[in-house]
């Protein structure tokens, strides 16, 4: 299939397409246990809403609609730049591939530092579950989740920019070829998962049940 | 293609949020979560290239999905049907 | 040139990156948590010889037990039968040079090293006594022996799991040998991919639960705190929502090994190949459905636990279908009572009386006076030990000459069999006894009228532990002094027969064509054409050895 | 409760005879299987031996009919268990009418129990025979289960909620009390005894020197005079706090705008966390007591609420 095969086939593969695929079909495995992982915060975010919804309300009340809007666009922006250095790697265009990954990292880091004032603000005003809480207890379930779901985000955020900075490198010595892509692909595919998990965490968290005139 | 889809993800983001300004009564919350469901499957078939990929790709995108609603289903059936069994005989009626 | 001639030295192992040698390093480190937890165990039952807790402090058991559990559950009996067997044999059962994501497999390693590390620092700065279920809010706010380190080991040995599953699932989709079909293939691989199912989708839950737990008891966020109306019993919902599905993990692949040896030591095709093969992703998926069966009395809702009682009813029936399967093929078949098949018939028994004490405790009402009780231990131990080590030992004898190519010794093997047997069931029949009188489990010091079930079955512990030890014994020796194994000494058919053994570093010199069905023995062993090693495999000078033992 | 070699548990409520039962058919059945699937693999095993090395026997594919029979077979045979014991279980939940009320709270590591009429005891119950209990279950720290063999029921004692159970002892005599959910260091140390006693004998022991002579309602409308509850619940509508007289088992629209019922869970909610759910019209200004009553002071306040109530 391919001239430079003996580079890029691992030997326990026939060819370079079942390589592709395995990735390929591997990654989306992994992606199933991501979903289960985020599955059981929402699971818990579920009952406790149901629970104490009142709680829940205030506690939306208490966060940024805009700020979370505003990330959501960030997000998805990344999202698309990540899928044109996707579409780059596939055709083998190193340079545009180069730029594209920069402008995911550009705008994953925006979302974090919003994300970090975000935080900063919950500590300041005593919403931060562990270090400086004054609120009822449901309240403190509700911001238990919050940081929980959100951390954990933010943290595959974090692992996602490294796995960038570890990418770079070896798009600049021209690893990728238009034969050869899948480690971009199957990180496009996680970074889009990143992005479809707080797809979900805005509007539960940010908007439903909440009055949205009320902002911090 | 992909400018599209990025366009419509903006687009009902926008929705959404503008949606919560409307008083639905009790639509707000499905209208949220609906929105949120087709901005994420609008990133998968196309962003995640399901829709081009095989018929068992399409079962291993939608096992995680489907385990998650199964999850949920079981763990709120306990949490919703407990109060039907609180007696509402004897002392209390 | 086998894979464990083909480079020498502490590294060759601990940065190999073939499935054969990540394999190996799996089994020794099994084998020690096996130890560990196996001498908790015999600490437990010293303990209870006696009603009065005389030989240990109160707190000293409630860690023993755990640490017990701990070691039992998460380091032995969930990575024993996949990451053990699964990763030596999978690539060779399906004609493949080795698993699609070698590094992966590694690295699935240093998980369970990572976390087996952690748990163990915990055990030794002071122990850990919430059982191993770590329920809240004992664990989260009340106990202070370093959950949160054991949790840790807990969560990221979580990660070796999954990860192997991911690497198990793409390797038996896309790396099998032109022409193995999936109905060609062995139903021990079936099981495998029952269980990577499992181990994808149930393993992340009860990874994000315990870090929640872990981060409560560190921060006090109060997730399940019902000072400020945190709910136990999610934490519950959310850890069986794994942790049930997870004695599939243990077992199913026990019942893949059974498939195998059954077929082997009677010659003949599986009965019902199909039915086998589809009962396991049965039992996978009506798993999932199931975990509310372990909270009858924990106060959830009637309704809910009339739901889950159901579904356990259900999960029954597939697993009711693989013993008459495996009883049937028995039927004209021409058996041969070799070790493997020694613990095979021993596991059909035993999990056999496992899984119908399973069905008591699915029956709401008389769960509520089972649950917690010395039945539910037996039932458990029945159907883990009785059932998963059994199949797991019968696997390791099936399949020891071909890991290292040496025969062990036959006698000693089969009196250590008859011994584990002999020695399990009196030690854990009386506790369904025990059970049903209404001795608590955990208990460290008990009520005088239960001593003398006890007392018996802290006898069978000794024969147990005896069988274990005679067993660690002459596998250990048969390293060193057995016999050359040939490439097939059982006469069984299956692509990891026709290799040499122990097998070269890639497998297979040349990827086979797979042109019949699973276990045709009818055929005869070593038949296919077009394998590279199989022509090593003369079976009758192999027979004239057999016949000397 | 001194036989040293016991194969079978006392059976001294209404439900043990029918768990047992249950239990029996369970039994009747897996030896039926068990020795069936081993009677066919000793047969087999020795019918169809080895003869010799070289045998090759004819292959069996399976049989359809045969996979049916012992799928469906199964199948029927445990749904018919499953509805017994759901059937069994159903009716183990419901308490009857006449049941009297007794209060059980669990701690590290010892019950305490009060009766209505006043009377607590530590680690034991005394009940009367041939009388439905219905027993309210809260817990002090952690998880805890109430577990008597002899009537063969269990209820765990969960924290941050109440559970109940009911049962009706049959046999006067004096039985265990196990906490069945693992607790912490002293868990087997957690075990009590039932007293089981004729009648006229609980009614005197009921009556026989009670600390103060105070009942459950009484020291429950002492504690609402002392925590200052009555400044705000009175019982007219003018107070700062919802009126509580007749309020217990109505339902109540909280201010998120469900409604809930206002049963003892619910009133031990308002009281140990009173934000959580405001009744519309009222501010939420009322102090938690978490960490400031006990378990079993709640207890008595709800008794006094649910009192108010009865009179009508």
């Amino acid at each position: 299939m391919s001239s430079n095969a003996s580079v890029t086939l691992n030997h326990q593969f026939e060819d370079l397409q079942q390589q592709y695929e395995a990735a390929n079909m591997g990654m989306w495995a992994f992606i199933a246990q991501e979903i289960m992982f985020f599955g059981g915060l929402f699971a818990g975010y579920t009952v406790y809403r149901f629970k104490y919804l009142g709680a829940f309300i205030e506690g939306s009340n208490y966060l940024p609609l805009e700020l979370g809007a505003l990330n959501t666009a960030v997000l998805i922006a990344s999202s698309f730049t990540m899928a044109m250095a996707v579409r780059a790697a596939q055709q083998g265009a190193k340079n545009p591939l180069l730029r594209w990954i920069l402008a995911t990292m550009v705008l994953g880091t925006t979302f974090l530092v919003i994300k970090a004032f975000e935080y900063a603000d919950k500590y300041h005003h005593g919403l931060l579950p562990g270090f400086s809480f004054d609120g009822s207890g449901q309240l403190k379930i509700f911001f238990s989740f919050y940081f929980a779901m959100t951390g954990m985000h933010a943290l595959h955020m974090i692992i996602g920019l490294g796995l960038m900075v570890w990418l770079i490198p070896k798009i600049r010595r021209g690893t990728y070829t238009s034969e050869y892509f899948s480690p971009i692909e199957n990180f496009g595919l996680y970074w889009h998962f990143v992005d479809i998990v707080w797809i979900f965490l805005f509007p539960l968290l940010y908007l439903i049940g909440r009055d949205p005139w009320l902002t911090m | 293609m992909y400018v599209t889809i990025v366009g419509s993800l903006f687009f009902l983001t926008i929705v959404t949020v503008l949606a919560a300004f409307v008083e639905l009564g009790v639509l707000n919350t499905p209208l949220a979560l609906g929105i949120a469901l087709l901005k994420a499957t609008l990133v998968v078939l196309f962003f995640m290239h399901v829709r081009y990929n095989t018929p068992l790709m399409w079962v291993f995108a939608a096992a995680g999905f489907f385990m998650v609603l199964i999850f949920l289903a079981l763990l709120m059936q306990d949490y919703m049907s407990r109060d039907w069994e609180r007696p509402p005989a004897e002392f209390l009626l | 040139m086998s894979y464990l001639s083909a480079s020498y030295g502490i590294k060759s192992w601990l940065l190999t990156l073939d499935h054969k040698r990540v394999g190996i390093l799996y089994l020794v480190m099994t084998t020690v948590f096996f130890m560990v937890g196996g001498l908790f165990a015999t600490l437990i039952r010293l303990e209870l010889l006696t009603p009065q807790g005389d030989v240990f402090e109160s707190d000293t058991y409630n860690k023993l037990f755990t640490m017990h559990g701990v070691a039992m559950i998460f380091f032995f009996l969930i990575p024993s039968v996949p990451a053990v067997l699964g990763n030596f044999l999978l690539p060779l059962q399906i004609g493949a040079r080795d698993v699609a994501f070698p590094k992966l497999n590694l690295l699935s390693w240093y998980c369970f090293m990572v976390g087996g590390t952690l748990a163990t620092v915990a055990i030794v700065m002071g122990g850990v006594d919430t059982g191993w279920t770590f329920y809240t809010p004992y664990s989260s706010t009340y106990s202070s022996y370093y959950v949160a380190l054991a949790l840790s080991g807990v969560f990221i040995n979580g990660f070796s799991s999954i990860l192997t599953g991911v690497n198990f699932l793409t390797t038996i989709h896309k790396m099998r040998a032109p022409g193995m079909t999936w109905f060609r293939l062995p139903l021990f691989i079936w099981a495998q991919y029952a269980t990577s199912v499992i181990m994808i989708l149930g393993t992340p839950v009860v990874a994000i639960t315990l870090l929640l737990v872990a981060l409560e008891n560190l921060l006090g966020i109060g997730i399940f705190d019902p000072a400020l109306g945190g709910d136990p019993i999610l934490f519950q919902h959310m850890f069986w929502f794994y942790s049930h599905p997870a004695v599939y993990i243990m077992i199913v692949p026990g019942f893949g090994v059974i498939s195998e040896v059954i077929a082997c030591f009677s010659r003949k095709r599986i009965f019902g190949y199909t039915f086998v093969a589809f009962s396991s992703l049965a039992i996978a998926l009506l798993g999932f459905l199931v975990w509310g069966h372990h909270m009858f009395t924990t106060g959830q809702s009637l309704y809910a636990g009339m739901v889950f009682s159901f579904i356990s009813f259900l999960v029954g029936v597939p697993t009711a279908v693989k013993i008459f399967n495996w009883t049937a093929t028995l039927y004209r078949g021409s058996i041969s009572l070799e070790t493997p098949m020694y613990y095979a018939l021993g596991f059909i028994g035993l999990f056999l009386l496992g899984g119908l004490t399973g069905l008591f405790l699915s029956t709401i009402a008389v769960d509520i006076h089972l649950h917690d009780t010395y039945f539910v231990v037996a039932h458990f131990h029945f159907v883990m030990v009785g059932g998963m080590v059994m199949a797991y030992l019968s696997g390791i004898h099936f399949w020891w000459p071909k890991m290292t190519g040496r025969m062990y010794h036959e006698g000693w093997s089969k009196a250590s069999a008859l011994l584990i047997f002999f020695g399990f069931n009196l030690t854990f029949f009386p506790q369904f006894i025990l059970g049903y009188l209404g001795m608590p489990r955990r208990y460290h010091v008990y009520p005088e009228e239960f001593q003398i079930l006890n007392v018996m079955s802290t006898a069978g512990a000794s024969i147990l532990a005896a069988g274990y030890l005679i067993l660690f014994a002459y596998l250990f020796l048969s390293l060193f002094t057995g016999r050359k194994a040939s490439p097939n000494p059982w006469r069984a058919v299956g692509l990891e027969w026709e290799i040499a053994s122990p097998p070269g570093p890639h497998n297979f010199d040349v990827i086979p064509i797979v042109t019949k069905e699973a276990y045709a023995y009818e055929e005869g062993d070593v038949t296919r054409v077009g394998s590279g090693t199989a022509a090593e495999g003369d079976p009758i000078p192999e027979e004239a050895e057999r016949a000397e033992v | 409760m001194s036989d040293y070699f016991p194969l079978f548990p006392e059976q001294a409520s209404t439900f043990a005879a029918k768990v047992d039962g249950l239990f029996l058919l369970l039994v009747c059945l897996s030896v039926f299987f068990a020795v069936g699937v081993v009677f066919f693999i000793i047969l087999f095993s020795v019918k169809y031996r080895r003869r010799s090395e070289d045998e090759r026997p004819k292959p069996i594919e399976g049989s359809l009919p045969l996979e049916l029979a012992w799928s469906i077979i199964p199948l029927i045979l445990s749904l018919v268990v499953f509805s017994l014991g759901a059937g069994l279980a159903f009716r183990m939940y419901r308490a009857p009418a006449n049941a009297i009320d007794i209060y059980a709270v669990g701690k590290q590591w010892m019950w305490k129990i009060q009766h209505s009429q006043g009377k607590r005891e530590i680690n034991e119950l005394h009940v009367p025979v041939n009388q439905p209990v219905r027993l309210t279950l809260a817990s002090e720290d952690v998880i805890h289960s109430f577990f008597i063999p002899a009537f063969r029921i269990k209820k765990d004692v969960v924290p941050g909620r109440y559970n109940t159970m009911w049962f009706e002892a049959t046999e006067v005599g004096e039985y265990y009390l196990f906490c069945a959910e693992y607790c912490g260091t002293q868990h087997s140390g957690m075990i009590g005894r039932i007293v089981v006693m004729k009648q006229e004998e609980f009614q005197d022991w009921l009556s026989g020197g009670v600390a103060g002579g105070e009942t459950m309602v009484e020291a429950g409308a002492r504690q609402f005079q002392q925590l200052g509850c009555a400044t705000c619940h009175k019982e007219s509508d003018q107070g700062r706090g919802p009126n509580l007289v007749g309020l217990f088992g109505t339902p109540r629209q909280i201010t998120t705008g469900e409604t809930v019922l206002a049963d003892e869970n619910y009133l031990r909610t308002s009281i140990l966390d009173p934000r959580s759910q405001i009744v519309g019209g009222y501010q939420p200004i009322m102090p938690t007591f978490q960490g400031q009553v006990s378990e079993e002071t709640v207890m008595q306040i709800i008794s006094y609420i649910q009192s108010l109530s009865d009179s009508e």
